[in-house]
């Protein structure tokens, strides 16, 4: 156990830190999941990407500085604490990125990483449709040979795309075989949004800001070259990101260390203090503080060659639902004023999405069921 | 002894539920919304005043129904579930008596539905429908008055439910018409207004769940309905526990109330806190076993969910009614860190 | 709406009070799960019996009242209230007694009611077997027809029978058609304990007394004037005695509103107050009044002919679940001082039971979310 | 930064676990009860001491094993999840290490497991193995002082958990031999005493949680496990969780302790709270998914329930812990009701 910094990691944080510093915005900008708050966020991107902190953990030649896990993690609680905005690239940057470092051509990888992490390709996930859910296998969405134009030909319906209204491109998975049952017979395709035949059609979340988009795609033709991973292999290709998006990359500790620490500042600052909601606020502090000794732990484990699996699904469970107890105990602490719009009103609608997407908790608590005790699956 | 609610009240709480399956479809509750045309939402109100839904609490001499306390609880359930934004529990329930009370000429404009009535027991808490309503019941000290829209400063403030028409209300002290005076007429309207407001929490309680289990019986994954899920079920089955057991408490506040009932404060804080965490965990399970449809705006959900919250924080929330009621059971007694 | 009691019942509870008040044992006997105890409560059961408390709600001629719901739930609140004794019959009274009036001859209700009114018969029941608990349609003990002797002979197990090693007859379903699946087939048995072949082995529960035992029946012969209901009719007639279980006779509000007043008792005794706890304390009171409430609106509607079903399940989850709290709440207050042996402490493991037994709160959820939601069964 | 338990301290509770799976069986763990044959129990707990179980933190000079209190988390969650009724806590974390501090001749004895010694941080509470312990390490005060049986009253006092042998103690004030003094000390060793339970919590956390499993995959109702069904899956799903959040937390305490952290007495105190709402929930779910069963004395969970129960208690319990959190984090700084 150790559980102190190297030298070059605090230089690291130091470095992250004067940056972050000296460049966040002073001002929240508006929300990315709104049409002007987009444009902001990619502005902000950009600067990121200029600065080289885009992408810390990818190799130098894809624009990222070759960082370590730990200093990963360093730089997203500094990023955190920093106040700095939300990462509207996300989707790409952590679903998209790693399946395509696993599974991508080479050409591939310089093709699309690079405009990646600068921000100028802006990836939208397609995984959900009106009757595939958390239950992807359901996927209706098709994709058909064009033999003669070397590629497929992709008709279907794609919902639940986060921001998919402002993105330039789209990931997801088609059904090539149509006689094959369920999870097989899936392809994994990367389409671009200003391909003839899409459409794309914002919609309102809970929180009333355009996050999500309706994707439908008539007869549109993807070259060979924008499958990823193999035809017919999409399910397992798919399963990677899917581990991942639960996983580590999705919620690093520092963002609920920043949530807690700021609800504390809330409890301090109220004239009777946090009154009969102290043993939620302390608990929601060492919920937060729990959650990053567990990451410590995996990452540790991670470093040392020991591959998480499917404890990614205790992580989602944990901070999908200490983000909502957070949150309940800061708008218990404004007491009516929490009715009031405001960004504790705002996250809390926010939080309630955790435990749906990225596989219902429901689906999570099964896994941890199944894979981690051995359960009968039934 | 007989816990059932009486013969009137229920007719009431049966012509208000009709009226509002036929006219409150999710045009008019979308209606309530910035932007959206709250004439629509004036017109049902118009509608539910002709039945006499303003003038429950009213004496038959004033125009009003002539009813007791004991017709909140079905009506303003209704009134909940219905998800028609307007300011049921501050008219029906808290203001409207008090105008009769003090022969308020208002009084008629208010029982025909053509003046929009607020209420706001809490000094310099923003008021619900406070962008959208004609008249203002405010307290200032230990006095309730009456104020015309011409007479206030209404400054909008947002909500997470846009419908509830938030408004930073101020207004000139010693103006307006006072309507009451001293700490039991506080008290009373006080009660009223928590009481209408555990009913409205009630009726949006059952609404979700209704609304849940219609959609899990439909919606299919994995091969089977959704609703088949042991999970889901066992959900919607603490839901509806919790929805369940709130509606007896607030029907037996409202019996204490119009009983003079020493214990119609507790009963009354009791009702608010069930009702509350009630709907509460219904909106949080309505919307995790809707899935991801649940988190958007243009299906239905939200609307209700979004009422639950502010309303459960609204007129005290579960801790400040929890604490009302230490203090009652003498919990507060002593001392502590 | 009248939430007030009539002369007649404040005078059935004033007479019923000042009985207990002068008859309740100054000290609160020894469990009635142990030997001992159950000496000493079956002596109180016989007091109760001549004063004619016994069994209030029942017919004059079995040695009741003829007391009408509303009084029986008074007395039942009379005797929470005065500390009076566990009912070490009540198996009998509660669960079997109203299978009896429903489906019992003329001849079994003369000759089985006033013993068990007078405590001269003691009832167990016997339901659960080693692979039947939950699922009673599991049962594999057998009843075969011995026409000549007019009757059947029961082979079989039986467990978790509560205080089976002090009562002198038993209860249960056993399989009569052995052809029959799962819920058919079953006839419902009234069985002596002293009859050739039955051997009775107490054992231990959680708060360590002898409160459960094992029946072994090994060709236990029972004439045809103790099936119950008809034969192959026990799964209807057993289901009328759960429903009863798990409804208002088992559980009255008196009960838990007096449990909450001692939580509130404890809470004003301890030189610091409740402290942290003090939202739950008061969440239990009003959770036991909550259940109260519930109780007289479904009185009333039983009072009125309307008959409760499936909503007996909300009853059974809510008042298992406010018990656990309640007693955590109070142990809680104690601190360490709730590791030493207490009323508390035992009263928590004995709450422990609640979501366990008379069908677990498992499947309670499934009855509300099937019978009174109606979501698809699968 | 590397959080993981180092390859010294893994040695020793893997072979203390190994120990234990070869020497702990259902008999050793109830002769600690009133009846029973503790010297069952005193047997093992010598084999224990030969691997060096009591001396882990006593120095190699005093014939100690020399390790610090990044040792105690691995070794007292195999202590725990064994069910072996012992003073673990109390020997290996508190007292030992102080006799070794105070030259203390007694702990030859202790070290080779004749000598069973207990400790009490809290005055006038009752002694867990008070009527079983050859020496107590009680305070007074801002003293800590080591009794000989022969010193002290010690009455026995009923525990839900027989074997923890529970005593109301009583000692000569300036009796005894002075171990340590001032608050500092007294600290110190009560962070070891709530460290050493934390741990021993997030092994019988563990064991109910395996316990279950293993029932409920070979436990068959309506036709399949009852592990098969998703309301067993979940409930014990959510129990893991728990148990696996813990144990890190854990972890980090005996760094923060080994390394004197300044953040070493949250980091504890947030070990026991994490770890004894574990424990209850993993012993709440185990008895529900076991059913009746779990609710004998004849299966073996309740002796880990109760063991459970009454270490979350122990070294106190979760809200108290949680109070020295928000002195901590300076949320008691306001009067409240």
């Amino acid at each position: 156990m150790d559980l102190t910094w190297s030298p070059e990691d605090e230089a690291f944080r130091a470095e992250a830190r004067a940056w972050l510093e000296a460049n966040v915005p002073r001002r929240p900008l508006p929300s990315g999941d709104t049409r002007e708050g987009f444009a902001a966020h990619l502005e902000w991107e950009r600067t990121l990407f200029d600065a080289r902190w885009a992408v810390v953990s990818w190799p130098e030649e894809y624009g990222g500085r070759d960082a370590s896990i730990w200093q990963w993690l360093i730089f997203e609680e500094e990023y955190y604490r920093a106040g700095a905005p939300q990462r509207v690239t996300q989707n790409g940057i952590f679903l998209l990125a790693p399946t395509v470092f696993e599974f991508g051509t080479p050409e591939q990888q310089r093709r699309i990483l690079p405009r990646m992490a600068a921000a100028r390709d802006l990836w939208a996930q397609g995984w959900s449709e009106p009757g595939a859910g958390s239950d992807l296998a359901g996927i209706r969405s098709r994709a058909v040979r064009d033999e003669a134009a070397g590629g497929w030909r992709l008709t279907g319906q794609k919902t639940w795309t986060t921001r998919g209204a402002f993105c330039t491109h789209l990931f997801g998975l088609f059904r090539t075989d149509p006689e094959a049952q369920r999870h097989r017979g899936l392809t994994y395709f990367l389409v671009p949004l200003d391909a003839p035949g899409v459409t794309v059609r914002g919609f309102e979340r809970l929180d009333g800001d355009e996050g999500f988009a309706e994707v439908f795609l008539d007869d549109v033709f993807v070259p060979d070259t924008d499958v990823l991973g193999g035809v017919d292999r999409g399910w397992s290709v798919a399963m990677a990101t899917t581990g991942s998006e639960r996983g580590l990359t999705l919620r690093s500790p520092g963002r609920f260390l920043t949530a807690a620490e700021r609800l504390l500042d809330l409890a301090r600052s109220l004239p009777d203090g946090p009154g009969a909601h102290r043993d939620r606020v302390v608990q929601s502090w060492i919920d937060a503080q729990a959650y990053q000794l567990f990451t410590l732990e995996q990452v540790t484990a991670l470093a040392e060659g020991r591959p998480a699996g499917a404890e990614s699904s205790l992580n989602k469970l944990f901070w999908s639902e200490l983000d909502i107890r957070l949150h309940e105990t800061a708008l218990d602490l404004l007491g009516p004023a929490a009715e009031t719009d405001g960004p504790w009103s705002k996250g809390f609608l926010f939080s309630l999405a955790g435990p749906i997407y990225a596989g219902t908790n429901e689906i999570q608590r099964n896994i941890v069921a199944e894979r981690l005790l051995g359960l009968p699956r039934r | 002894m007989r816990f059932s609610t009486a013969e009137n009240d229920a007719a009431l709480a049966g012509a208000v539920a009709d009226l509002l399956a036929k006219e409150a479809g999710p045009e008019e509750i979308r209606a309530g919304w910035p932007g959206g045309r709250s004439e629509r939402v004036d017109a049902v109100w118009r509608k539910l005043a002709g039945v006499g839904v303003a003038g429950t609490l009213v004496p038959e001499a004033d125009d009003g129904l002539g009813l007791d306390e004991n017709a909140l609880p079905p009506l303003l359930t209704e009134l909940g579930r219905s998800g028609l934004p307007v300011p049921a529990a501050e008219t029906v329930a808290v203001g409207a008596p008090l105008l009769a009370a003090a022969g308020a000429p208002q009084l008629a404009g208010v029982l025909a539905g053509d003046l929009l009535l607020t209420a706001s027991a809490d000094p310099g808490a923003p008021v619900p429908f406070g962008t959208r309503a004609d008249l203002f019941v405010l307290r200032t000290g230990e006095q309730l008055r009456l104020y015309g829209r011409d007479e206030v400063d209404a400054e909008p403030v947002g909500s997470a439910d846009g419908s509830r028409a938030l408004a930073r209300v101020t207004a000139p002290p010693g103006g307006g018409l006072l309507l009451a005076e001293g700490p039991d007429a506080v008290a009373a309207a006080w009660r009223h207004g928590v009481l209408g407001t555990a009913a409205l929490l009630v009726g949006l309680g059952e609404r979700m769940v209704e609304l849940t289990v219609a959609y899990v019986a439909e919606r299919h994954q994995f091969g089977v309905p959704v609703g088949s899920f042991q999970a889901v079920k066992h959900a919607l089955a603490d839901a509806e526990l919790a929805v369940r057991f709130a509606r007896p408490a607030v029907m037996a506040a409202g019996w204490a109330q119009a009983a003079g009932d020493p214990g119609a404060a507790v009963r009354t804080s009791m009702a608010k806190v069930l009702a509350s965490d009630a709907a509460r965990l219904a909106a949080r399970t309505a919307i995790q076993c809707h899935g991801a449809i649940g988190y958007t705006t243009e299906y239905d959900l939200h609307l209700y969910a979004k009422r639950a919250w502010a309303l459960a924080a609204a007129w005290g929330g579960p801790s400040d009614h929890r604490e009302l009621i230490a203090r009652e059971l003498d919990l507060t007694r002593v001392g502590r860190a």
